[in-house]
């Protein structure tokens, strides 16, 4: 511990000066590079995904990144920006609490002239074009829950018998996420839209928050077994995979979804973690969509540290297509029986 | 065994800004009852709860049957066989009386607590002690004098060498000290010691075998009782002679009534009931009564603090309600409550703040303070109480008890009553505050204000009172002109209604 | 007085005898002649509660002499309906659900309200120790997340691709619990050293320790090669600690966790009620003065109730982990907030020294009632939340009326 | 006693004097002789500290009649150290983060933490009083959040494509402002009812009302067409509120938010300590019951604390929501723990009757520091909940200490 600290220090004091001696003229060496990292959440299982991709690139780049935990709160995130620009980072990449705050972050970049680069959660347009060192890296959240109601529609259509009643309506219950979540309502919103353009007409039997979690799923997907009785559900939507596992642990225990083919109710989820892939492998699970969190990481880091660098941004320094200057989309990818497997690792 | 069962020996003890005690010794004989006494604030309770190891002596030290030890916590000191009756009572009131009395030492049955054997061994307690109490009631419902009896079964039945009374008998009356007197002569024959503190004279001179005296926190000396007398023993706590116990009367009251209670009823069924008097200008009206005749209630009803059903209350000829304190204090009524540390004191305040919380108003410009009235006000009026503190910025948990209950009395005279509700006023306080106090109480009929009094002495009631209204069972039993009270007829009184 | 009347308790319980025959002979019509698929399983809870009574009345003859007369008024009236005036509205809304969604009458929806129950009522049992010395936990549900995480890293599957521990052996269940509990009572024993040693106030010192455990945990769950990924890929001998039914052929069966929080809430009644420790925890929360010179080791009871406590969260923990098979470092979180507002609205002081089993049993029932029922006639989240805030406003104020004097 | 050694108290006030010109003069010579860049700001800062410990002296002087002599020895020299224990921790703190980051001596970093401290302050500010009687607010944190839904959503751009009133007119700033706190006030007057009136624990009574608010803020935060989506496109006039800057040449310049927390403190200090309100309030915390006794109105008090309260949360809101041109219903989520856990590392007593604004701001930058700093440094947030924890936990033992007796 003792002797890496003053070394990083002073590789950062020497990023400084460099910095300072000559504003853009040349460019510097990535080890010259700190990124300032900002994620909304820890205990965000997908972030967790980014953020390792991101240490990992960081590492492979050679430069150094500070990465916190916003814990969620907007405010705290505004902070931890501001103690980043006094500390003299190079670069910053922000997953923003709440994507409409983004502006007074732009504002702090721009007043210390440093690069920024969002991810995951989109800024708004307007905000987007008031700096010219600002870049975009994500997927849109909407696509996330337009695969989802999808890969239920695929479902329906490939399976006559997962219409029980056969009325040519999906009776769907739904667990959502945290309520006023923007991925929690847009995922919400998008899968049932999804069902319905696929010529389905989706009717709600239920919905409740189960607040991401899977024990609170567990017990909600009871309840509403009780409530709905099991034969009148046709199909299970989740906002994300944890609980559409607690879901699938709710079926299990009776006697669903463990490879009696009369006795399954699809689920899908969001997220492509570890153990929801595992479902999919054992057949509890329907599909999910892979939020590409390796690539998101990638992206980030690879402009973040070129932007340092005062390259600009291009597909070939970065490596990545760069819509209208400033946006790389990181498309969701559709995870189902065909082809779980290349995500598993 | 030596010649002493307890020898402390130049105990020293510093808080600090006070040094409470200071190089005091005490030496108890076995088989005898040895007072100790000295006015508030001597340092007393502080020296027991040294040899009972709730503090811990800065410096000296104590011999127990002849062998030294450091006693670091009540349950070393009780092992040793030293109980104590504490000055402060501490039930736990949502507890069963025999858990309370077992509390430490539970009779077992393997790994349960034997209920049975506890009920069984309760009940045996309280037979030798002629105690009628259920053991499984909760000793929150209990009233203030059984609770006491029931403090003082408890530290008998710990067998000690050695019991503690710090003030057992505060809250006691007569019939229940005599009572007490003959549990602590059938100790005494077994064997056991007493220390025995208590501002009543009348009580050590009839129980004490030997009384040692403290002045300050420090040791004056011991004597055999029988070389005492009252007038000695106050001397020597207070440091000069007092010839008499109440000041000298010059005053008699007027004719005019300024407060006139009628048929005031509670509406709890066993409170009081149908109360009338009138109190005149310049009185003092005492009430007299055995505990649980509801003076208590009666007076916080007068004040706003429990619910009236039925009946008037006039002031000046004008009848008013007293839904609040605040309405109480509108009409200028003011209450000293009996319960000093649960209803009066702001421990962890300063003694300028707990003198003048009742009358802030007073010394504040639309809800401003005016720091500078304020000091002055709250500085002359304990001055004139003669507190001892060390500043006003003191913290009121820091003075004794007696000095906390003239700040208590500062507090109310600074609300300029005209009619003055003391509830005991001098429970646990030592002679000299006491004359203090009647001094004061008198300065204010004089003023002509009135008071009125509740107290369970004897000599207080009939030495300070002009009148004496008596209670029993919650209804005025009756109503006695100064030269008319004396004892008998008082107690005759106070149990005109029982069954 | 007015109105009063005094009847012996014997035919006092004639009286529930009465009403408890009457509604299993309803119940047994119902059943077996009227019976329409409308009804449910309302026959069969009708004859349970007419047998429950009936033997609740049975109870109350035997110990007839212990209990004494039964006093009939109207002042007795209000005293019975404030005293139970929660479990009244909890009825009451139970027959509002009722209306809505009839299928609210099912046995199933009993078991699983029961099911739902346990796991809260063991870390509710946990944590009324500390509520009943005038104290609390804050840190109970972090303990939760961490039993939860460490008894799962080590009960995954040889086959699952993102093992914690790669190369773990396949471990007898019970070291994964032992080990969890173990590191639960850690920070139990530091919880109650900081509030024991140094006297610190629980909420600072148990707010201390939770945010450290939030921290331990989350190293913990972020060690290579997980990298804080949810654990999934439990066992399936693991899993049935929280997730096996007995006699399924009863309306899907009896879930495993019914019977260990009914154990567990034996085992804390008798440790509170019938032990030396338990009665010095009503007595340290009720005059820790007193205790204290009546010679009660206060020092060891305090470290006794957070360590006790802790158990149970790490025991509570265990079986949310096995329940849903798996965890991440957020189980757990915020659930010492529920916990303290069921034992709260059970009639627990947070002043300290009052509070009774039966009545936890209550408020973790009230609470689960309230999420279920709520869920089950489809009330949004949003005012699911508000409901739950005014139930526990009102049950309180009800309860509390019980102790107004005046 | 054993080397104890009086000195007057202006002789005693010279030390300061000298020990603060020293180091103004070591500020000045690093500054105008030897200075290098690696030292950042430290001349400018030890100038600054000179001169304060001037003005301190200064005062101590003046009132030097009113403190009395100073008496040097051992022991008191032990009770300093005891008293100021966590201000010494945390200066240990710095200097270690100054070693390890020398860019840490910047005049930026102490601005920094001023203005990252001033809504935390204010927030605090609030808390106390319902500490101060014993209490607690559990409340504080949503209260937060529904004035920053409440403001923003007024607050929007004309051209917002998402408003969440579409037709709202260009509203002045203050509506907004108004509304938003008198949102919060009517929780508060709720909470005050509840405490005061039914004699509810704090505890309880705010865990409901936060219940409450939560789901009524989330309810609000989902009407169409805004359907719980985060609220943007703030007014940059309101923005303003959370974002000015003053003297922008001076290191970047004063935010707004410090010298509106400076006039909270002040104003808040003149009610705790000047008022009779302030009075009551500790007098209640002191005793309640004698509280009752002294006539001091105590259902008044409550309802003035917890609505006084509400108000700075709500103002505490309004500046939050402004400082990041946003909200949702998931602000403030928390914060009352952070809160109460700053107070009472400040000294404030969770047994209420104890604690001063002094306390409360020196705990509320103790906090701000530790976050600032460990970040600085770069230490894993994991690590730094529990080096928070450790901290909580070793401050408030050692503040404890003091009060040990024995
Ligand atoms: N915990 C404490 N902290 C500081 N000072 C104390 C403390 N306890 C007692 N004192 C001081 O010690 C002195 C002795 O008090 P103590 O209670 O022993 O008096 P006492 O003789 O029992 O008086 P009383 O007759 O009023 O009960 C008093 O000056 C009191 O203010
Ligand atoms: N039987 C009882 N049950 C419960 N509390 C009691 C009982 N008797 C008295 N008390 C309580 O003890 C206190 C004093 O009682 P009460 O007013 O009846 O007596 P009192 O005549 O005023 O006695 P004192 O001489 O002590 O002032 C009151 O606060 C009262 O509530
Ligand atoms: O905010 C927490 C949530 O964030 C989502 O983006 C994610 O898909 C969920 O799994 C959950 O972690
Ligand atoms: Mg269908
Ligand atoms: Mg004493």
């Amino acid at each position: 511990g003792c002797s890496s600290a003053p070394a990083a220090s002073q590789a950062a004091s020497a990023a400084e000066s460099k910095a300072a001696e000559s504003a853009a003229a040349s460019t510097a060496a990535a080890s010259d590079v700190n990124v300032g990292v900002c994620i909304y959440k820890f205990d965000d299982t997908f972030m967790t995904g980014v953020r390792n991709n991101m240490t990992a690139q960081a590492g492979t780049l050679g430069a150094k990144l500070d990465i916190v935990d916003s814990q969620n709160k907007q405010p705290t995130q505004n902070e931890q920006v501001d103690t980043f620009i006094t500390k003299g980072v190079t670069a910053l990449a922000i997953n923003a609490v709440d994507r409409t705050a983004a502006a007074p972050l732009v504002e702090k970049a721009k007043a210390a002239s440093l690069p920024v680069v969002f991810l995951n959660r989109e800024p708004e347009a307007d905000v987007m074009k008031s700096y010219d060192k600002v870049w975009y890296v994500g997927a849109k959240a909407e696509q996330s829950g337009t695969m989802s109601g999808e890969i239920i529609a695929d479902y329906f259509k490939a399976n006559k018998t997962a219409d029980k009643n056969g009325d040519g309506k999906v009776q769907y219950v739904m667990l959502q996420g945290e309520p006023g979540h923007q991925d929690a309502t847009l995922r919400t919103q998008y899968s049932v839209q999804a069902i319905k353009d696929a010529g389905f007409e989706p009717v709600k039997l239920a919905a409740d928050t189960a607040m991401w979690d899977k024990v609170k799923a567990t017990d909600l997907m009871n309840t509403f077994i009780s409530s709905q009785g099991l034969d009148k559900i046709e199909a299970v939507l989740a906002n994300n995979d944890d609980m559409a596992l607690g879901a699938i642990e709710a079926l299990k225990a009776q006697g669903y979804n463990k490879g009696d083919k009369t006795k399954y109710i699809p689920v899908v989820g969001v997220d492509a973690t570890a153990p929801a892939l595992a479902a999919m492998a054992d057949g509890s699970l329907l599909g999910t969509v892979l939020n590409d969190g390796e690539n998101q990481g990638k992206a980030t880091v690879n402009i973040a540290v070129a932007a340092a660098q005062g390259k600009e941004i291009t597909k070939d320094s970065v490596g990545y297509e760069i819509t209208d200057g400033k946006y790389v989309w990181i498309p969701y990818v559709k995870v189902t029986a065909e082809n779980y497997k290349q995500f598993q690792k | 065994m030596g010649e002493y069962v307890l020898e402390m020996n130049s105990i020293t003890k510093v808080f600090p800004g006070v040094k409470a005690l200071d190089n005091v010794s005490l030496k108890v004989r076995p088989g005898s009852v040895h007072a100790l006494m000295g006015e508030n604030g001597a340092g007393k309770s502080t020296l027991m709860k040294c040899l009972f190891g709730i503090y811990q002596e800065d410096g000296g030290e104590i011999i127990l049957d002849g062998k030294k030890e450091n006693i670091t916590s009540s349950k070393q000191a009780l092992d040793l066989g030293v109980s104590m009756i504490h000055q402060e009572l501490h039930p736990i009131r949502f507890r069963p009386v025999m858990e309370n009395i077992w509390l430490g030492r539970f009779p077992m049955r393997g790994i349960a607590v034997d209920r049975r054997a506890m009920i069984r061994k309760t009940k045996d307690l309280f037979k030798e002690i002629d105690l009628d109490v259920n053991p499984e009631v909760l000793a929150g419902s209990l009233s203030a004098s059984n609770l006491q009896l029931v403090e003082i079964a408890k530290a008998v039945s710990y067998n000690s060498k050695i019991i503690i009374m710090d003030e057992p008998t505060s809250s006691l009356t007569d019939n229940e000290t005599e009572h007490l007197f003959k549990i602590i002569r059938q100790l005494k024959s077994k064997g056991c010691a007493i220390i025995y503190i208590s501002h009543k004279m009348e009580e050590i001179l009839k129980i004490a075998d030997e009384v040692t005296i403290m002045r300050d926190g420090q040791y004056v000396g011991t004597w055999p009782s029988t070389e005492l007398t009252t007038d000695l023993i106050i001397s020597r706590m207070v440091g000069r002679d007092m010839t008499n116990r109440f000041p000298p009367r010059t005053h008699t009251p007027g004719k005019e009534v300024v407060f006139k209670v009628s048929d005031l009823c509670s509406p709890l069924p066993k409170s009081f009931q149908h109360v009338s008097f009138d109190l005149h200008k310049g009185e003092i009206l005492g009430i007299g009564g055995l505990v649980g005749a509801q003076r208590t209630e009666l007076v916080e009803a007068l004040f706003g603090l429990r619910a009236i059903s039925s009946g008037t209350v006039e002031k000046d000829g004008k009848e008013f309600k007293v839904k609040s304190v605040s309405d109480a204090k509108e009409h200028g009524i003011a209450l000293l409550t009996e319960e000093r540390r649960a209803t009066g004191v702001f421990g962890i305040l300063s003694v300028l703040d707990n003198t003048v919380i009742a009358s802030q108003k007073d010394y504040a410009k639309k809800g401003v303070l005016q720091q500078g009235r304020r000091q002055k006000a709250a500085k002359e009026s304990n001055q004139q109480l003669n507190v001892k503190t060390p500043t006003l910025e003191t913290l009121m948990q820091n003075l004794s008890g007696g000095n906390q209950q003239k700040v208590l009395i500062a507090r109310w005279l600074l609300t300029h009553p005209d009619i003055l509700i003391l509830d005991e006023p001098t429970r646990g306080i030592d002679v000299g505050a006491k004359y203090e106090i009647y001094t004061i109480m008198l300065d204010l009929i004089r003023q002509g204000k009135s008071i009125i009094m509740i107290s369970s002495e004897m000599p207080e009631l009939l030495g300070m009172s002009d009148r004496v209204m008596v209670m029993c069972e919650g209804r005025v039993s009756g109503m006695l002109n100064r030269d008319e009270a004396d004892q008998i007829e008082i107690m005759r009184l106070a149990t005109k209604f029982v069954k | 007085m007015q109105g009063e009347k005094i009847i012996p308790r014997q035919k006092f319980a004639i009286i529930y005898i009465a009403v408890g025959v009457a509604l299993a002979v309803i119940g047994v019509i119902l059943k077996f002649a009227v019976y329409s698929k409308k009804m449910y399983d309302m026959p069969l809870i009708l004859i349970g509660i007419g047998v429950i009574l009936c033997i609740y009345a049975g109870v109350q003859m035997l110990t007839s002499e212990r209990l004494g007369d039964v006093v009939l008024s109207g002042k007795a009236a209000k005293t019975f309906l404030t005293n139970n005036a929660i479990i009244l509205a909890l009825l009451a809304l139970v027959v509002v659900i009722i209306f809505i969604e009839p299928r609210f009458m099912q046995i199933k929806v009993l078991l699983d309200i029961m099911t739902q129950s346990s796991t809260r009522l063991i870390i509710a049992l946990g944590i009324c120790f500390t509520l009943l010395i005038a104290g609390t936990d804050l840190s109970a549900g972090r303990m939760v997340g961490l039993a939860a995480v460490i008894s799962t890293s080590m009960m995954q599957t040889a086959t699952y691709a993102n093992r914690f521990y790669p190369n773990l052996p396949q471990l007898p269940v019970i070291v994964a619990i032992v080990a969890a509990v173990i590191a639960c009572l850690l920070f139990g024993v530091l919880n109650g050293y900081l509030v024991a040693r140094f006297d610190m106030h629980p909420f600072i010192a148990t707010l201390a320790v939770q945010v450290i455990i939030y921290g331990a945990c989350s190293l913990y769950f972020d060690l290579p090669p997980n990298n804080s990924q949810p654990i999934g890929g439990i066992r399936p001998d693991f899993a049935l600690l929280g997730q096996q039914k007995f006699v399924k052929s009863f309306f899907g069966g009896f879930s495993v966790l019914i019977p260990i929080a009914l154990l567990t809430t034996v085992i804390i009644w008798f440790v509170l009620n019938k032990t030396v420790f338990g009665k010095n925890v009503y007595a340290i929360g009720g005059n820790r003065e007193a205790a204290i010179v009546s010679g009660v080791n206060v020092f060891a009871t305090i470290m006794g109730i957070f360590i006790l406590a802790s158990g149970l969260y790490g025991i509570g923990g265990v079986l949310e982990a096995a329940r849903t098979a798996g965890a991440t470092n957020n189980y757990g979180n915020g659930y010492e907030l529920d916990a303290i507002a069921a034992c709260v609205v059970g009639g627990v002081s947070l002043n300290g020294g009052v509070g009774k089993i039966r009545g936890i049993v209550t408020g973790v029932l009230i609470f689960t009632v309230i999420q279920y029922g709520l869920q089950f006639i489809n009330v949004s989240p949003m005012w699911q939340q508000i409901i739950k805030g005014i139930i526990i406003a009102v049950a309180v104020a009800i309860d509390l009326s019980k102790y107004r004097k005046k």
